[in-house]
């Protein structure tokens, strides 16, 4: 099996997408479990390629069509890629299962395909080697989440799905300008070839070609003003396409926009960008945080909080070091899990009590304690307290902002953090220490998922070190822009 | 290959947890009890090899080296956290109702520990915000608004250390003591640190260690937490907690005592951030006391008191002499041994009667003896009388403020003695003489635990206030120098002797001619609880006064015009006002009006466009 | 004043147009209408890149040789944007269905229960 | 008042924005010869796909994964509007009839849009055009039958499972390429069978464009005329 199969990851999606009428024409019942078959085969191919790129220590770069770059699409599937890549299937595994249980609006079917498409989308997105690619499969991405955004059909549903629309066409119309720009003045779409490029171009044209492109990634990932439509979308989608939006969705458009910040480097203005990315980060981080204080749904609570940490990856990785982007990753991997628990939590007390206001979170401990425990180490590792995942990635952001010169922006982080410890604390002591009621049977599976998630946490909480040097590999990934372009073989092409 | 230290550490958690998954009311006890006794054991074990060198312990955890270490200074701070913690232990036997309290006590404890113990800023943070998260946990399960308060103080405290500890990476590229300290003597030359930064360094580190010892401006949190937590868990709180707040004073001096010397030099003879410690312990000691005074509960009254006497430890490393820290040193131990003894008090009066008020109180004496004898002992050494370790360790540091010629810090310390007499006579009186309530009448003596507790606490404040000359040679050596001579009955200092073993003797002798003049020639008339205080004139309905209630109405009156300012209301303001900004940003931003996103999305294309332009 | 191509300050004026429409137009209707004609604008800039003067379309039969063919990449390029911007507006336009249907009103002023 | 000052701000700050973006254009010189990769297209084009028409070759051969990328995104649109607009019963609610000219018209002509659309994307590879406006014809025929006749809807249960089978033709056609090429998306009737290599420029050659571009017409096809169906009809009210 020569490294090309690592295709599958996005081919086994597509095709297994593609299956779903044939399978409702045989047999209506049969569409979940197929869902839950083709996300646990995902998970296995990601694991194969994880195990792969990690061992060996190089990169896979898969070749569409047999072409080397820059004259074929290539996919770079380096470290940050395969750890990301199995850290999707893994968590659109469990979705899967929650899914059987969470939706029951009608068409079920086109759910799951949907639902596969969106997976699809963020790990195109994440494995490609090429700005247009990376376009086509950010549009794969943004057109599912709108679709999943308005499944519910509701009016709340159809207004988030409108708004995410109207700001994401924005977005990637401004992207697909951006996209204009850099080839005009490189004459290739392939991202090395870009970086190596970059240096001896026209400057005002890399520089308006950055910041746009820059642009279209940052409305996908939630930065300050452009992050409008995100509260809403999160709050309206059904609970397991939040929980995807939330842990993996976002941070694909995040890395995106790192990685073609970090392949620019050579752009004459490019410091310039990085503190504009820093300003709107920190205030990401301040506004998100101080919107969740009096929030009465719980839902968006916590999509706030999300935000925020987002905000908080974002300040990282536009740091411009070493240091800062090892940290952002670290940041991005302990995030997706404990917003993954979360939101699953949330969301199966939603399905359960019908409402995720702060009312139904009354007593929960007493009425659905194992959820009740997986929402408190959630909220506990969101908020950064030791013994937690959430400490050392944000201990590391802290240091590593500090080093680059951003004392005010941390000063600012770490106060709008205090803000969220009121918030979850307050979430706490509703659960535990107000209310009652009789207790509620908890599904089995979605419990041992819970469990899983919290077992994750509490590891990377005391014995951090293997997520740690994980997190260093895949920063290096980034960060290393010559290495990126040796690895990438790249063919003599020219007049 | 774990050793002791880590053990040491990690004990007091293993057990909690274990005692939380075994939530059997005789079971957890006993694992509780183990979990807060091996560090007692080790100390013990490690007590002769700490005096000569120190013991290692280095583990990397997420790319960090955690250095532990156990020297002669550490080891006695980890030696008053293990005694109260064993009084603490006991304590809970009795008055604990669930493993949730044992986990987050024993949580807290190893906290404690590793905060003594760390070598390096990560791993101090590390526990330092785990030992505020579990005692916040137990506060949190009695009073949301209370622990709120605590929590939102303490995590600031923390994020102002994480903000030092970020910039003394930035600046030296080390987390570890040692280097940092190094780095920082030979900054004196280099200046890589400004004068603008290293104040900065200096407040931030200050407001995170006053946050933990309650110091003067930062101390609203303590009255609410420490009455609101489980009694016998507060004797821990505030004997042992409080200490890391001070501890923490004493690692800036080590860290960063020359640059800070260096860059803000003497005023009046005095190390100038040296004088503003002072200064924060005196005010704080003046304002708790007075506020102590005038409360009407018994867990408030302890709670400012407790305030208070860290005020003290915090003046005298103000001093700033080596005989301030001596002083300071040794108080560390008697405040945490006698506060502990009347937390536990406390817990035994309210786990027994039910009431925390003065008012409903009185006549405890017959019924509680040895409770009642406990809570005689702890109020001697907390006054400051002779034979107990309280006297001791103030006469020291009333000592070192003389030295250094501070009058006015020495007449704070003077008036907030007095002040301590006076809330400690009226808690002696309103308690356990008097009249006793009708309801009161069949209290039984409190548990054994908690008794034997009580006895643990009680033993140090005799034996070292009759021997004060132990602690003091303890402190020399772990000084290194001769500070305070004379022999374990004697403390020598330039100006002045105190000589314990005779002044026990006179007191005892005193006390058996007042025992035969007691015996037969006085006699004895009951008097009604009312007229203690009028002597002799009418009592009026709105002026009643008695021993019990608003004992000290007319103070309180001399002293509304400074009453009207409290601390507590104006944070609570700070953060009303937080809150409505809150909502007013998040009306006005996300006003669900896709337009209006729209535009910010133009807004941004337009600050882009024009960055470019500039 | 800075000298473009006229083909280029078509495209753009296109994609402000659209982006006014946007930004003033109240009916939903008419931003879905002004996203389209920016997203027509973008693919018109795509393509006036890849224009080379004097030569013709990049088929290469028997009279056109590699040096006389315009670059095929931005018209490869604007067949997937063009089928992009058809398929978010058939969703835009499906999920326009559904809000007249819930709120009987396509006016985005009265669209707003999700806020704060 | 406020709409008129709203306007004029909006026109200012599109006009810096246009502005910008114009000087940063000023930068791409307009018609002059850039070329990079376009270049090594337009050179090996005939030889590596076999391909006349370069930007066929480019779409479906060189840059193939965009355009999976792509058919996959007219799938989202398609089965998005499907899950959108899904009611429990749904009927046709048109009332008049096409006129007399509509009818015959459509009855006449139906075949040849569909022949018209079929020639052009088995062309795609010799004259402009390929898959996506070959689909696009087949899918105009089926709205003249929606707007002439009031009773015709598709069959789009048959139309669906269509649609899934011919998307996972393409795929199935690049995971052949993996196994043959070893390259996913492989041209593997090109370059390993060297079929159709002599006659570039007739109609049997251009490696697997032909099969693909059949593919995707008939894919784009179909989900067209299911996006026409899903809109058009409204939920029948019990």
């Amino acid at each position: 099996m020569n490294g090309q199969y690592a295709a599958l990851i996005i081919a086994l999606p597509l095709v297994s997408a593609f299956f779903v009428p044939v399978i409702k024409a045989i047999s209506k019942k049969a569409v979940m479990p197929f869902l839950l078959l083709v996300t646990l085969a995902q998970v296995g191919i990601a694991g194969w390629v994880f195990n792969e790129v990690y061992t060996s220590d190089k990169p896979i770069i898969v070749m569409a069509g047999g072409w080397r770059p820059p004259v074929g699409i290539n996919l770079y599937i380096g470290h940050f890629a395969a750890l990301f890549v199995l850290i999707i299937a893994v968590i659109s595994f469990f979705m899967a299962y929650f899914s059987i249980k969470a939706v029951k609006v009608e068409p079920l079917d086109k759910y799951a395909m949907l639902f596969l498409l969106l997976m699809l989308g963020a790990t195109g997105m994440i494995a490609t080697g090429d700005i247009f690619n990376l376009f086509v499969f950010m549009e794969i991405t943004a057109i599912t989440a709108y679709a999943l955004t308005a499944y519910n059909k509701t009016g709340e549903a159809a207004e988030a799905s409108m708004k995410y629309m109207i700001l994401g066409g924005i977005g990637s119309s401004f992207f697909l300008i951006g996209i204009a720009l850099i080839y005009g003045a490189t004459g290739t779409l392939n991202m090395a070839q870009i970086a190596q490029l970059a240096g001896n171009i026209n400057p005002t044209v890399a520089q308006v070609g950055l910041a746009l492109l820059i642009f279209g990634l940052a409305v996908e990932a939630e930065l300050f003003p452009l992050n409008a439509w995100a509260p809403d979308a999160y709050q309206a989608a059904p609970h397991p396409i939040t929980v995807m939006f939330s842990a993996f969705v976002v941070k694909a458009g995040l890395y995106a926009a790192a990685r073609l910040l970090y392949l620019m480097q050579a752009v004459s203005t490019w410091h310039s960008v990085l503190r504009l990315l820093v300003i709107m980060a920190v205030l990401t981080v301040v506004v998100a945080e101080f919107s969740a204080l009096r929030q009465r749904d719980v839902k968006r609570m916590i999509a706030y909080s999300s935000i925020s940490q987002v905000g908080m990856i974002a300040f990282a990785l536009a740091l411009g070091s070493q240091a800062g982007v090892d940290a952002g990753v670290f940041h991005m991997v302990n995030h997706a899990i404990v917003k993954a628990l979360l939101f699953l939590g949330v969301g199966y007390v939603g399905i359960k009590l019908g409402g995720t206001t702060l009312e139904d979170f009354e007593g929960l401990g007493r009425r659905m304690p194992l959820t009740a425990f997986a929402i408190t180490v959630g909220s506990l590792s969101a908020v950064g307290i030791p013994l937690f995942n959430i400490f050392w990635s944000k201990v590391r952001i802290m240091l590593a902002g500090v080093s680059a010169g951003y004392t005010w922006g941390v000063a600012l982080i770490l106060g709008a953090s205090v803000v969220e410890a009121v918030y979850y604390l307050r979430l706490i002591h509703r659960i535990w220490f107000a209310g009652g009621g009789e207790r509620l049977s908890e599904s089995f599976a979605l419990g041992a998922i819970m469990l899983f998630l919290v077992a994750l946490i509490l590891v990377i909480g005391f014995y951090p070190n293997y997520a740690w040097s994980l997190a260093q590999k895949a920063g290096a990934d980034i960060f290393d822009v010559t290495r990126y372009v040796s690895n990438v073989p790249l063919m003599g092409v020219g007049a | 290959m774990i050793n002791d230290l880590m053990i040491l550490i990690f004990a007091p958690l293993v057990a909690g947890i274990l005692a939380w998954a075994f939530d059997v009311r005789g079971i957890r006890e006993a694992i509780g009890f183990i979990g807060a006794a091996i560090p007692v054991v080790i100390l013990a074990k490690t007590y002769q090899t700490v005096l000569s060198n120190s013991i290692n312990y280095t583990i990397t955890v997420g790319g960090f080296k955690l250095i532990f270490q156990l020297t002669a200074l550490n080891w006695y701070f980890a030696a008053v956290a293990a005694i109260v913690g064993i009084a603490m232990a006991l304590g809970m036997i009795s008055t604990s109702r669930s493993g949730y309290e044992w986990l987050f006590a024993l949580m807290s404890y190893t906290g404690v520990l590793g905060v003594f113990l760390s070598q390096d800023f990560i791993g101090f943070f590390l526990l330092w915000e785990l030992m505020t998260f579990a005692s916040f946990m137990m506060v949190l399960r009695n009073n949301r608004h209370e622990s709120l308060k605590y929590f939102v103080l303490s995590v600031i405290g923390a994020y102002a250390m994480m903000l030092g500890i970020a910039i003394l990476y930035a600046k030296t590229g080390a987390l570890d003591f040692a280097t940092i300290r190094q780095a920082l003597y030979m900054d004196l030359s280099i200046g890589a640190i400004s004068k603008g930064e290293s104040a900065l360094l200096f407040v931030l580190f200050l407001t995170a260690f006053g946050v933990k010892a309650g110091a003067f401006p930062l101390h609203v949190w303590a009255p609410g937490a420490y009455s609101e937590a489980n009694q016998s868990y507060t004797s821990f709180f505030s004997g042992a907690l409080s200490k890391a707040g001070v501890y923490g004073i004493l690692l800036l001096y080590i860290l960063m005592g020359a640059k800070l010397y260096a860059e803000f030099g003497t005023f009046h003879g005095h190390l100038t951030f040296a004088y503003v410690i002072a200064w924060i312990g005196a005010i704080t000691v003046v304002v708790a006391s007075f506020l102590a005074v005038l409360q009407e509960d018994i867990r408030k009254l302890f709670a400012y008191s407790s305030v208070g006497q860290v005020g003290y430890i915090l003046l005298a490393f103000g001093v700033g002499t080596s005989l301030g820290f001596a002083g300071g040193l040794f108080h560390v131990l008697s405040h945490a041994v006698f506060k502990g003894l009347f937390w536990l008090v406390t817990a035994a009066i309210i786990l027994q009667t039910g009431k925390t008020k003065f008012k409903d109180m009185g006549g405890l004496a017959e019924k509680m003896p040895f409770t009642f004898a406990m809570g005689l002992i702890a109020v001697l050494s907390l006054s400051g009388i002779p034979p107990m370790a309280g006297f001791a360790s103030k006469w020291l540091i009333y000592e070192a403020a003389i030295q250094a010629h501070m009058p006015l810090v020495a007449g704070a310390i003077f008036l907030g003695s007095g002040l301590a007499f006076a809330y400690v006579v009226r808690f002696l009186y309103a308690v356990w003489f008097g009249q006793r309530p009708s309801d009161l009448d069949n209290v039984k003596e409190a548990p054994l635990p908690l008794l034997i507790g009580m006895a643990i606490l009680a033993i140090p404040n005799i034996l070292f206030g009759v021997a004060p000359g132990l602690v003091t040679e303890y402190i020399n050596k772990a000084f290194g120098s001769e500070i305070v001579g004379g022999d374990y009955f004697k403390l020598v200092t330039p100006t002045g002797t105190y000589n314990a073993l005779l002044v026990t003797i006179v007191l005892v002798l005193g006390l058996a001619i007042a025992g035969l003049v007691f015996l037969y020639g006085a006699t004895t008339r009951k008097i009604p609880v009312t007229n203690t205080y009028q002597s002799g004139n009418p009592v009026i309905e709105d002026y009643n006064l008695s021993i019990r209630r608003n004992f000290y109405k007319p103070l309180a009156e001399a002293l509304d015009f400074w009453l009207k300012y409290s601390w507590d209301r104006f944070y609570e303001r700070i953060a009303g006002i937080a809150e409505d900004f809150a909502d007013t940003l998040r009306q006005s931003f996300y006003n669900g009006n896709v337009q209006s996103y729209s535009w910010y999305l133009a807004i941004v294309l337009l600050i882009l466009a024009l960055w470019g332009v500039l | 004043m800075i000298h473009i191509s006229v083909y280029y300050f078509g495209a753009i004026s296109l994609i402000l147009i659209g982006l006014y429409a946007v930004l003033v137009k109240k009916n939903l209707l008419k931003m879905l209408i002004g996203l389209s004609i920016m997203e027509t604008g973008v693919n018109l800039l795509l393509i006036s890149v890849g224009y080379i003067s004097g030569r013709s379309a990049p088929i290469l039969s028997e009279g056109v040789g590699p040096n006389q063919a315009v670059d095929p990449i931005p018209q490869a390029l604007v067949l997937t944007a063009i089928v992009i911007g058809v398929a978010t507006t058939a969703m835009a336009l499906s999920v326009a269905i559904i809000l007249y249907e819930k709120y009987g009103t396509l006016n985005v002023e009265e669209i707003r229960r999700l806020r704060g | 008042m406020v709409s008129v000052l709203k306007r004029s701000l909006a026109i200012i700050t599109l006009l810096i924005i246009g502005y910008w973006i114009a000087q940063a254009f000023a930068g791409v010189p307009f018609g002059q010869d850039k070329m990079l990769v376009g270049q090594y297209y337009l050179n090996n084009v005939k030889a590596q796909t076999g391909a006349v028409n370069a930007v066929t070759a480019v779409v479906v051969n060189y840059r193939g994964f965009d355009t999976l990328g792509e058919v996959t995104v007219l799938f989202i649109a398609s089965t998005g509007v499907g899950a959108l607009l899904w009611k429990r019963k749904k009927e046709r609610t048109a009332r008049t009839e096409g006129s007399i000219v509509l009818t015959t018209g459509t009855r006449y002509l139906f075949p040849f849009v569909l022949i018209f659309g079929a020639y052009i994307f088995i062309h795609g590879h010799l004259t402009p055009g390929g898959g996506f406006p070959g689909g696009a014809t087949i899918a105009t025929g089926f709205l003249l039958l929606y707007m002439a006749f009031i009773v015709y809807e598709i069959p789009h249960k048959g139309f669906e499972v269509a649609e899934g089978l011919v998307g996972m033709g393409y795929v199935i056609v690049g995971l052949i390429g993996l196994m043959i090429g070893g390259y996913f998306l492989f041209d593997w009737i090109w370059q390993t069978w060297q079929l159709g290599t002599n006659n570039i420029g007739r109609l049997l050659s251009g490696g697997f464009i032909p099969v693909i571009y059949t593919i995707i017409g008939l894919k784009v096809g179909t989900e067209l005329s299911g996006i026409i169906d899903n809109m058009i009809k409204e939920e029948v009210r019990e």
